[in-house]
């Protein structure tokens, strides 16, 4: 009886010769987007399957021998795709199509072990390549203004979706979700209407829309994707490609997407660095930067560029005044040989000054400090910090300003 | 005057028993803030540094007259507070709470919208009218009451502002931390429009940051609706281009949610935008 | 990974040793009720015991030696309990204790083949008694006033709810949930403090009342009530007795509880006329009625009882005017020997006098008739519907006040 | 003037293009109601009986400028068409469907109440303003305008009734089935308040039925807030006890939902209850 009461349907998946996509790439800047755990392609389509939602085959491969045999059971063309947590695949070359066992084996041989922007290739995605009538965008995020999940779609899928963005934005359909009643069926209709136009293909998109927007929210995603959604010939709508970041803050709910996480290895040490409680970006600069609060973090930055220093790093050591963590701190910051000043600079709210001086003094005991420390500290306990600090080498200065025009004439 | 709180507030603590609960309820009434009460479920009856604990919102507000909350709760707990608040009548509720899942902080925003309930937060630091009262974290002793009022996504950058008004002897009125996340209650245009109809303030600094198009959306609707002056400053001119966030975030965008695009954002409708906190007092617009 | 995907823990059942309950019975009447499906205690448990709801062993026996087999791998005092889909199983005597194996013979021997309320007893449901310190109700039902789902709780669980409803009122907490967020944990944690005082309990209560109300939700439920759940000595709380009846318009998204669907003898005919689109229910009068309209059909019987009469039957042929649905009507109309006389009360709108008069020409040519039929025809083509009766031995009149008077005449 | 519905009514009826909603839409355009549109998704542009189809609601009442629509649709699509009817704009949604699931018809009542759109039903035969409009599939030949309201939770039982009341000369205001679910939207309450409001209705009929405490709480508020006489006729006086329906549907009401209770209530506070269909003419309190 169990059985039934598990509501989700695994969807037929649609194979079919044709077309592969390319994805471009898209920077985005800030801290917030290093707050969303990202999983591969293949990962996300697995995820997508469990929803219901038309995904092509999705032969995962981790050899040029598994690729030649994925390529016997196909039905003659297969698309080949590195799997690497970064975008940009299809102009690195990570993407091909191969029509024959020795194009199989020699795209194969190509991708992997390929480096895209610092990572290796370890994984590839086979499927059947698809005969494509037409390509469509689907996406969902979490939308600050309307303080909803936004549902964006587009008939002009592909890889050109953010210039139609910029240049035709009426072609981009947004819709903001109610998240108490969910995407009801006369929205998913009635957006799938206007998009697909026929109303049989219309109700097979709003099935995808309904069951993408679902899988969204259970799945606590931050953004989620399909671009492109593809019309095949046969008039099927399949997820030619699969993208799913997460909320960091709700992975406690997803224990098996949080195993899923990989460090590339610029993120070791920011990864490392947020185990004990800090915040940290590595630049390549010269000036480390130790600042509480990522706003103050910014600006200290901004401030050191202002008066022509160069930041080596981004580093807030967040709300607490633990003194083991500035311990940490130094330790991290100092790590980079570019190093050649460090400069502090602590505004004392929840963190107190006196706290900050003590680890401070315990990091000059325990490392071995070869470069001039400008800091600044101010606000709560800031006369007890500086007490503290009396008796060190460190070059007390009175304002963030001053600390920065410092430590930039130490360089 | 001021806005959104004043003498007059009354202020429960949900998670008075928590340590961070017990030590700022103790500091906010300190401040001056009119601490009525606190809850924690199952501990009603008790009293932590002198202010009654009670079991739920409801039962607070009932023997209280409670009309605002801050929260210390556990990220995860705290939508779910959020909505108690709501639900139990309070006004205003304070999420200062890091860490909390955007779509619950959603979820619960959509709760209080019926019952008209206002949210700062989550991941905020409260909120200050100085001389006046305090819910939130914020150090209190860098404020100073006054005609300027102030709402900011970030927390220490603000005391760093704050510390250069407070310096220039401009004062506060009312000062926001409206808190991180990607999703948060009153933002900028809502506070806006406060500091607008609030006869206490005369000029208004917006402290904004990189990602999102809030501040584009902000210098709209100054452009728009604003008599007062607004200065404003952004962090993160310098920050290095982050990673990969897909099309999603850029289609929802007007902007790429720079600086630069930011900052032109302003500069169009006559706002201007500070190059180092310490050259706000002299933008501010208002004389001392 | 997928199995992350399934949200939903089973929890872990409680055992230990003492006493069972009985459960009372309620009447309730008219249509409605009608509509609501019930199933067994042992599989609404089962259903409960998927939502994570802590229920006692559910071991299922349908034979004496299984009763004895379950008692062996018991803690020594069992408590067996009647399967069967009315009410008043305790008082009936289906419900029996057992501390050693003679008595669990006795008692399966007593209670198989026991007849409650005419049905047979087929299966028992056998767990180790409880040792309990407390029993309180706990239920779900859709409200027609707050048009919404309502959950009531009482700290005075066991037998004499309905009593405590009406003397005592305050000391049933009605709480309705807003089903665009379900039952919030607040709103369960409140609820559950106020109902069992203590935190540690009121946490555990606050978890059954939320996976009750999503329990009810999920299954499409019309009713859900746990009375009692007690809390044992060791400080669990533990549904004793389960009961779940489902919103007979949304089976077809539950094909595995229809299958559950067990029609009784007394529910035989009523199926079979539900499927050919007829509400009947038979009684025990002489007056056969055929109706178009369930509150018509009620009011044409307390018309019969009015004016003397005893009706037959309540038979609403609803609001089709198919001619085949009236020889059918008639077919269990007539299959009732106790019927002398047949009144048709028909006041057409969307059912059309001449299709019921030409439906009843058939049915008088396949039907042997062999009593009077008074028939009152009015609203849409009823002057049709008489012209084709004319030259019928069907006795025409004007008012369903007339027929009432002229069918009792003819009994 | 009459409640809800008048001649000024557009009405769009979604489902046109079904067997019943074809019929019915003819059948109420022939009334003289004003049925300005239809919807079925994808058949958008053709023409039913010459009504024009759209897609969608929204799209139906931005060409037409409708704001009453009924519902021919399956019943597992009723309560989504309901939502679309509000969210399009419609103020008055009249649902004939059959066996919609309780807690779809839960759902759709809360979606509709921030849009402040009102409900008929579901299960329900419609609405008649005699010689304004028809919203339902009464039989429309029987009404006769006049100055009696009638609400019911009965169909054919109602035409009984109304044709007691044309025969006797007393002609109708409104007639509503409201529908015999065990949830629906507007019920007696709701529209009691409007008959009492309406001048054009003088005295109004209530048609009651076994089950639930609807018609004892009717009972309450019509001593407390009517002036306008109130005659009852109930349904179900000799019906057998129904089947168990555990203890949560005798908790949840004030009785046990017998005819005799009802009866009971209505003459504690004044309003005669007719022991059958004749005898409700001689009962409403106004003269002809």
């Amino acid at each position: 009886m169990v059985a039934l009461f598990i509501g989700l349907n695994v969807s037929r998946t649609a194979f079919s010769k044709s077309v592969y996509h390319l994805s471009i790439e898209y920077k985005s800047i800030g801290k917030e987007s290093a707050k969303k755990m990202k999983i591969h392609e293949y990962q996300a389509k697995e995820i997508f399957k469990f929803f219901g939602i038309p995904i092509p085959g999705n032969t995962v491969c981790a050899t040029v021998e598994e690729v030649v045999e994925a390529y016997r059971s196909s039905n003659g063309l297969i698309a080949i795709k590195a799997q690497v947590l970064v975008g940009g695949r299809g102009k690195a070359g990570g993407v091909k199509l191969a029509k024959n066992i020795d194009e199989a084996r020699d795209a194969a041989e190509a991708i992997f072990g390929m480096q895209i922007k610092g990572l290796t290739v370890e994984k590839v995605l086979v499927y059947n390549a698809l005969d494509i009538d037409k390509e469509f965008y689907i996406g969902l995020t979490n939308d600050r203004n309307t303080k909803s999940v936004m549902l964006m779609v587009s008939a002009e899928g592909g890889i050109e979706i953010e210039q139609v963005a910029k240049k035709s934005p009426e072609k981009i359909i947004k819709f903001s979700i109610d998240p108490r009643f969910g995407l009801m069926d006369f929205q998913a209709r009635n957006i799938a209407l206007k998009l697909f136009g026929d109303i049989k293909i219309a109700r097979k998109g709003a099935e995808i829309l309904k069951k993408l927007y679902r899988c969204y929210v259970d799945m606590d995603s931050s953004l989620t994707e399909i671009n492109p959604l593809v019309l095949t010939s046969e008039g099927e709508l399949v997820a030619l490609d699969a993208k799913m970041n997460f909320d960091d803050n709700a992975l406690y709910r997803h224990p098996d997407i949080e195993a899923l996480r990989e460090v590339t290895p610029d993120e070791e040490e920011e990864i490392e660095a947020k185990r004990k409680g800090l915040s940290f970006i590595k630049l390549d600069g010269e000036i480390g930067c130790m600042v509480n609060g990522a706003g103050l973090a910014m600006a200290t930055m901004d401030l050191i560029k202002l008066y022509g220093g160069n930041p080596a790093n981004f580093l807030d050591i967040g709300g607490s005044s633990n003194p083991e963590k500035i311990v940490e701190a130094m330790r991290i910051l100092l790590s980079d040989d570019n190093v050649k000043v460090v400069m502090i600079n602590i505004f004392g709210g929840i963190t107190r000054c006196d706290d900050v001086a003590r680890g401070l003094l315990e990091a000059l005991k325990r490392i071995s400090i070869t470069v001039p420390i400008v800091i600044r500290l101010t606000g709560t306990n800031a006369k007890e910090g500086k007490e503290i600090l009396a008796g060190s080498d460190l070059i007390n200065v009175d304002s963030m300003g001053e600390a920065a025009r410092k430590a930039i004439s130490l360089v | 005057m001021s806005i959104l709180i004043d003498k007059n507030s009354r202020v429960i603590v949900q998670g008075i028993t928590g340590r961070d609960g017990a030590f700022h309820a103790a500091s906010m009434r300190e401040y001056g803030t009119n601490v009525v009460g606190g809850t924690s479920p199952g501990k009603g009856g008790q009293f932590v540094n002198g202010i009654p604990v009670f079991d739920s919102v409801e039962k607070a507000v009932r023997e209280t007259g409670a009309d605002t909350s801050i929260l210390f709760v556990p990220a995860r707990f705290a939508a779910d507070a959020i909505c108690e608040a709501s639900d139990g009548g309070i006004e205003l509720v304070v999420a200062v709470s890091e860490g909390v899942p955007t779509l619950d902080v959603i979820k619960s925003i959509k709760f209080m919208e019926s019952g008209g309930t206002k949210l700062i937060g989550p991941n905020s630091p409260g909120l200050i009218s100085p001389g006046k009262a305090k819910v939130g974290i914020l150090p209190g002793n860098i404020f100073k009451e006054g005609t300027v009022g102030l709402i900011s996504r970030s927390g220490t950058l603000t005391y760093e502002v704050i510390n250069e008004l407070t310096r220039s002897g401009f004062g506060q009125s009312t000062c926001i931390g409206i808190g991180g996340d990607p999703v948060v209650g009153l933002h900028y245009i809502e506070l806006l429009t406060m500091f607008e109809n609030d006869p206490q303030t005369e000029a208004v600094v917006l402290i904004g940051e990189i990602g999102g198009d809030a501040e584009e959306k902000a210098a709209e609707f100054i452009e728009k609706s604003m008599t007062k002056p607004v200065a404003a400053f952004i962090a993160g001119r310098t920050a290095p281009p982050g990673k990969r966030m897909g099309h999603a975030g850029a289609i929802i965008s007007s902007g790429s949610g720079t600086a630069a695009e930011k900052i032109e954002a302003f500069e169009r409708v006559g706002v201007p935008v500070a190059k180092e906190p310490e050259e706000i007092p002299k933008l501010i617009g208002v004389k001392l």
